[in-house]
């Protein structure tokens, strides 16, 4: 790998934000890892609210006010399990009506097709569906809640 | 007066409306799609919500995500700022519905403004000059050709719900007119879903003068004077400035007067914009109301003091206008904006990416308005601006003065921007003796400016 | 007019000049020691020359580099700024002698307000009305006693040649007294190298008030109203404004008229301050004279819409005022200024450092003084003042809001700065009231402020 | 891998911000770890005008207007010889007066105490002399023409 060849490399994580990168040819390997500049591109895609205090987004939650509502602290995902998103703004409902028994819940395993819970948008209630089959792991958000665009819902284990 | 606010924008002028809410005592939530997660207005409005993907189809203009966004988080009112959902008579309908102020004038003025012809036939029954042309919607290119034949040529056709030059066409001559009546019906109709046409004569290299207008819900309306937008590219403004240099005293105060009749017959309510033409005997002609605040508002309030974005907040909230405004509203020195955008300053092609360094001018009499800071994206979205630069100072020489030493102190690096190309106008011998007209960019040759003028 | 003028400063007043010089046309030489390679100061500036090493010792404050830098670049005039050489009357006789304007009052003025005893001789000789005490230099211990006696205790003993606090001692007693004038002459003569001691009676829990004048060549003076600076840490202003919320406009307008009546007599010209004591029964007396552009100066710009930094050049290149200066000049508004220093909020302790991260507040109404940009070095050899943040409105209720906002959105990571300090007290009811001394944070107990007033 | 490919990499790793590099090559392999701090503070101390238009300092002079006086465009030094210094700002003069021959040219050998030129300040000639026996490589300023603190004025190599 020619001196030419890593330029280009760093470039394109200077430029995608990629935060490390590693490239072997034959014996030839190069191993990269993006700095203060490159972690700042992942940074612009970090939720913005929930900085920890020695995290080094641009303006810390630590000297700020932070906004109430929470800007999607993306939580801990467990054993990095995939998450299913809200695709609507809205209200969660967990259950079908008040005092009925909730869709879901952890443990339980879904298809695709089946309700996972209700978002209320502008007094509509939207079904959210299973895309695939899987075991939902556990709920995210409390009954009655708001939840954002993209929020996440459910972890699930996909089957 | 309103307990929370919900801005339906983003960028600088969704900053600037969290800085009057901050001001008022008023709570703000900022709404934001993916894209702008690390926005300053979603840092700094006191609650945020994601409401949708990057492109603005899907949240930025979805109504149903920005009013469940509102109803999640139970404000009394949303501002729309400019662009977006702004002027959208559906929009503001739905907030009447959900019991949500929508911060604007009413859903059914925001229709008879936002139809061309219609606005056209209020201001010329209210004695504002309109530009010689058809009576309402033309029926036919016969009836074009013939109203053309009356008022003489060149004409140009306009699309009635039209906006951002589609549907429009100049004719020289009635040869052309029935070829080019139907091209423009055609576009009209795929644009705006109404294929609808009028006719104007056309003004040769004509100046963009627009009066900004305040009315309260009690039936007040004052005029905060006029601004001079005709430094344009693209039909897009670039430069303006407030006062005019070519509005006489005389000239606005019967302007004024006039309109501020108009605006109260049709039942005008909170901040707009009434845009005119110049013809080059001074002469002014309407051509449009914007229903909303305008990108340019900070020119108008350097010279009057008065701030048009809380003033619209407190409109919203039922104060009348002798309680927002001084009494009489004066016009004092000369202030000018430059819009600063992420574009290459003679292509004009979009130069989206991140500001690796930015440094913003400050000091005496210089503003700027900006959601920008050291290494943001500015993302491929969304318009391109980056920043408005506004100077002010006692006279136009001041501000201009002002304005050069703030362009020169304004850094930014990463991405390409208007900066060198308003250093260009702000040099030029036309400009400052304020010979200018809507053609001025394109005749210097300085950047790819269409030629027909909007 | 000059071609080509010298800034002999560094930081946000040179940013300042710099620009000045811009709007008026003329270009502009930067100095610079080693320290401040990477400033904007420099950046901007015409051209820049290094001077000297990071100790201000061996460059800023060294006559002969500087002189030399404005040889090499054959500029017409030097612009001391404040602080550093800007009140020192050899720099400005040296200029003098090597044909270069100072701009600034001329040397032997410099020298007579410079000492504390002669200016309060020529303000009490004008009707100025001064603070009862000691008729010049006190001989002895002993004839302190007698005045003392006179006036009345509690007294301050002060350095004739005195400034930021040093050979000043309060003294309550008769029998304190003799000890304390010794320390106070030992620590002068070691300060100034000059033992000379004057008395005053203390003025207790005083507002420190002062009065912006500007004169011209030709025996013109003017007085631009007053700022309030009573909100001190340490002697050291932190936030001022203008209007003061306790001067009437009898009282201010007595005053001007006396003090440019002093000032005249005493052949002052060019910009300068005039400094008073307020007692709780609103009678000012003065206290002393800065000869040079103050740091808080934007208030009484945004109040008067005067150029003090403009007016400064031109009247040191012979304008006579009524060309620089709006007639009458009138107060409009209220603004106030909060300095952002790299100081711990609570103990005031020193935070040079890198600013890891910056966002500057803007929009309507808020003016920024400042030279940093996110990554530069606050480096440790200089005051610790990071940026000038100042709010106007149509009155001080108003100019709160902006400022509290202002400061909401103003960001300054990598190093601790004063805003938490200033949010604070834009929230207390007693400066939201007007109701505030110079013992006012001290009584706070918001941070280590001295106890005695300065 | 040679020690000037590996210089070549430690600048990229300066000018691009990477934190971590490790390039191997068969047998060969080269790990760099950017200083984080150490970095930014040595960019902070490069000349702030002459910078090249690729270089990564703040405000590079590609797209500002460069102060027209050099801000001490320090010399390209030969073969990483040591320089001697201004210590004032003034006008440098090569010769005790026009006409006279200059007090040294390059290849004369200097001893301590020596006059190497004059810097005239505030209309004071300052003799500038040497500090330790050397050859003059380079005389770096032209007669005549004025001087900052700190500029180079002559390359040397010590005997």
């Amino acid at each position: 790998m020619t001196i030419e060849e890593i330029k280009e490399i760093i470039q394109l994580l200077v430029e995608t934000g990629v935060a490390e990168i590693e490239v072997q040819r034959g014996e030839n390997r190069v191993w990269i890892k993006g700095a203060s500049s490159g972690q700042d591109t992942q940074i612009s895609l970090m939720p913005a609210s929930p900085a920890s205090p020695n995290s080094s987004v641009p303006y810390s939650a630590a000297q700020l006010p932070s906004p109430s509502l929470p800007s999607t602290p993306l939580p801990p995902i467990e054993d990095n399990l995939p998450v299913i998103k809200s695709p609507i703004v809205g209200t969660f409902y967990e259950a079908p009506s008040a005092g009925t028994p909730p869709f879901v819940k952890a443990g339980d395993t879904v298809q695709p097709g089946q309700v996972l819970c209700i978002i209320e948008s502008m007094k509509l209630m939207n079904e959210i569906e299973a895309e695939a089959p899987g075991v939902i792991v556990k709920k995210l958000v409390d009954n009655g809640k708001p939840v954002e665009y993209g929020e996440a819902l459910f972890i699930y284990r996909p089957l | 007066m309103f307990d929370k606010v919900l801005i339906a924008n983003r960028g600088e002028i969704a900053l600037r409306i969290i800085c009057a809410c901050k001001e008022l005592g008023i709570r703000s939530v900022a709404v934001y799609s993916e894209a702008d997660r690390n926005s300053l207005h979603v840092r700094f409005a006191d609650e945020a919500v994601c409401i949708g993907p990057a492109k603005s189809a899907g949240s930025y203009l979805d109504i149903p995500s920005v009013i469940s966004a509102a109803e999640i988080t139970n404000v009394n009112a949303i501002h729309p700022g400019y662009g977006f959902l702004s002027e959208n008579a559906d929009f503001a309908e739905v907030c009447q519905m959900s019991g949500i102020t929508f911060i604007g004038p009413r859903p059914e003025v925001l229709k008879l403004v936002g139809l061309k012809q219609s606005a056209r036939e209020a201001m010329k029954t209210a004695g504002v000059p309109v530009l010689p042309g058809s009576e309402g919607i033309l029926k036919s290119a016969g009836e074009a050709l013939s109203v053309a034949g009356k008022v003489g040529y060149p004409v140009m056709l306009k699309a009635s719900a039209g906006g951002g030059g589609r549907g429009l066409r100049v004719v020289h001559s009635g040869d052309d007119l029935p070829n080019l009546y139907s091209q423009a019906q055609t576009e009209a109709a795929a644009a705006f879903s109404c294929g609808d046409l009028y006719l104007e004569k056309l003004v040769q290299d004509p100046r963009h003068i627009e009066f900004q207008v305040l009315a309260d819900l009690h039936g007040n309306v004052e005029i905060l004077g006029e601004r001079e937008c005709s430094l344009q590219r693209r039909h897009q403004k670039i430069l303006e400035e407030a006062p005019s240099p070519s509005v006489s005293p005389q000239l606005r105060q019967t302007i004024s007067e006039t309109l501020a009749g108009a605006m109260r017959d049709v039942g005008y309510t909170n901040a707009g914009t009434v845009e005119f033409l110049m013809d080059q005997q001074g002469n002014l002609y309407f051509i449009e109301v914007n229903a909303r605040i305008q990108v340019e508002h900070p020119v108008t309030e350097f010279v009057t003091g008065v701030d048009l974005v809380k003033s619209q907040i407190l409109i919203a909230a039922g104060e009348p206008l002798e309680q927002i405004l001084d009494s009489p509203v004066a016009i004092r020195g000369h202030a000018i904006e430059c819009r600063i955008n992420a574009e290459h300053p003679e292509t004009f092609a979009p130069s989206p990416g991140r500001l690796t360094a930015l440094n913003l001018p400050g000091g005496i009499g210089v503003r700027v308005d900006t959601a920008a800071y050291t290494d943001c994206v500015i993302p491929p979205y969304y318009d391109s601006m980056i920043a408005k630069l506004i100077a002010y100072g006692h006279d136009r020489a001041e501000a201009i003065a002002r304005m050069r030493r703030a362009l020169d102190t304004f850094v930014i690096e990463g991405i390409h921007s208007t900066i060198p190309l308003h250093q260009k106008i702000l040099a030029d011998p036309d400009f400052l003796a304020g010979n200018f007209h809507t053609n001025y960019l394109s005749n210097k040759n300085w950047g790819q400016a269409a030629v027909s003028p909007g």
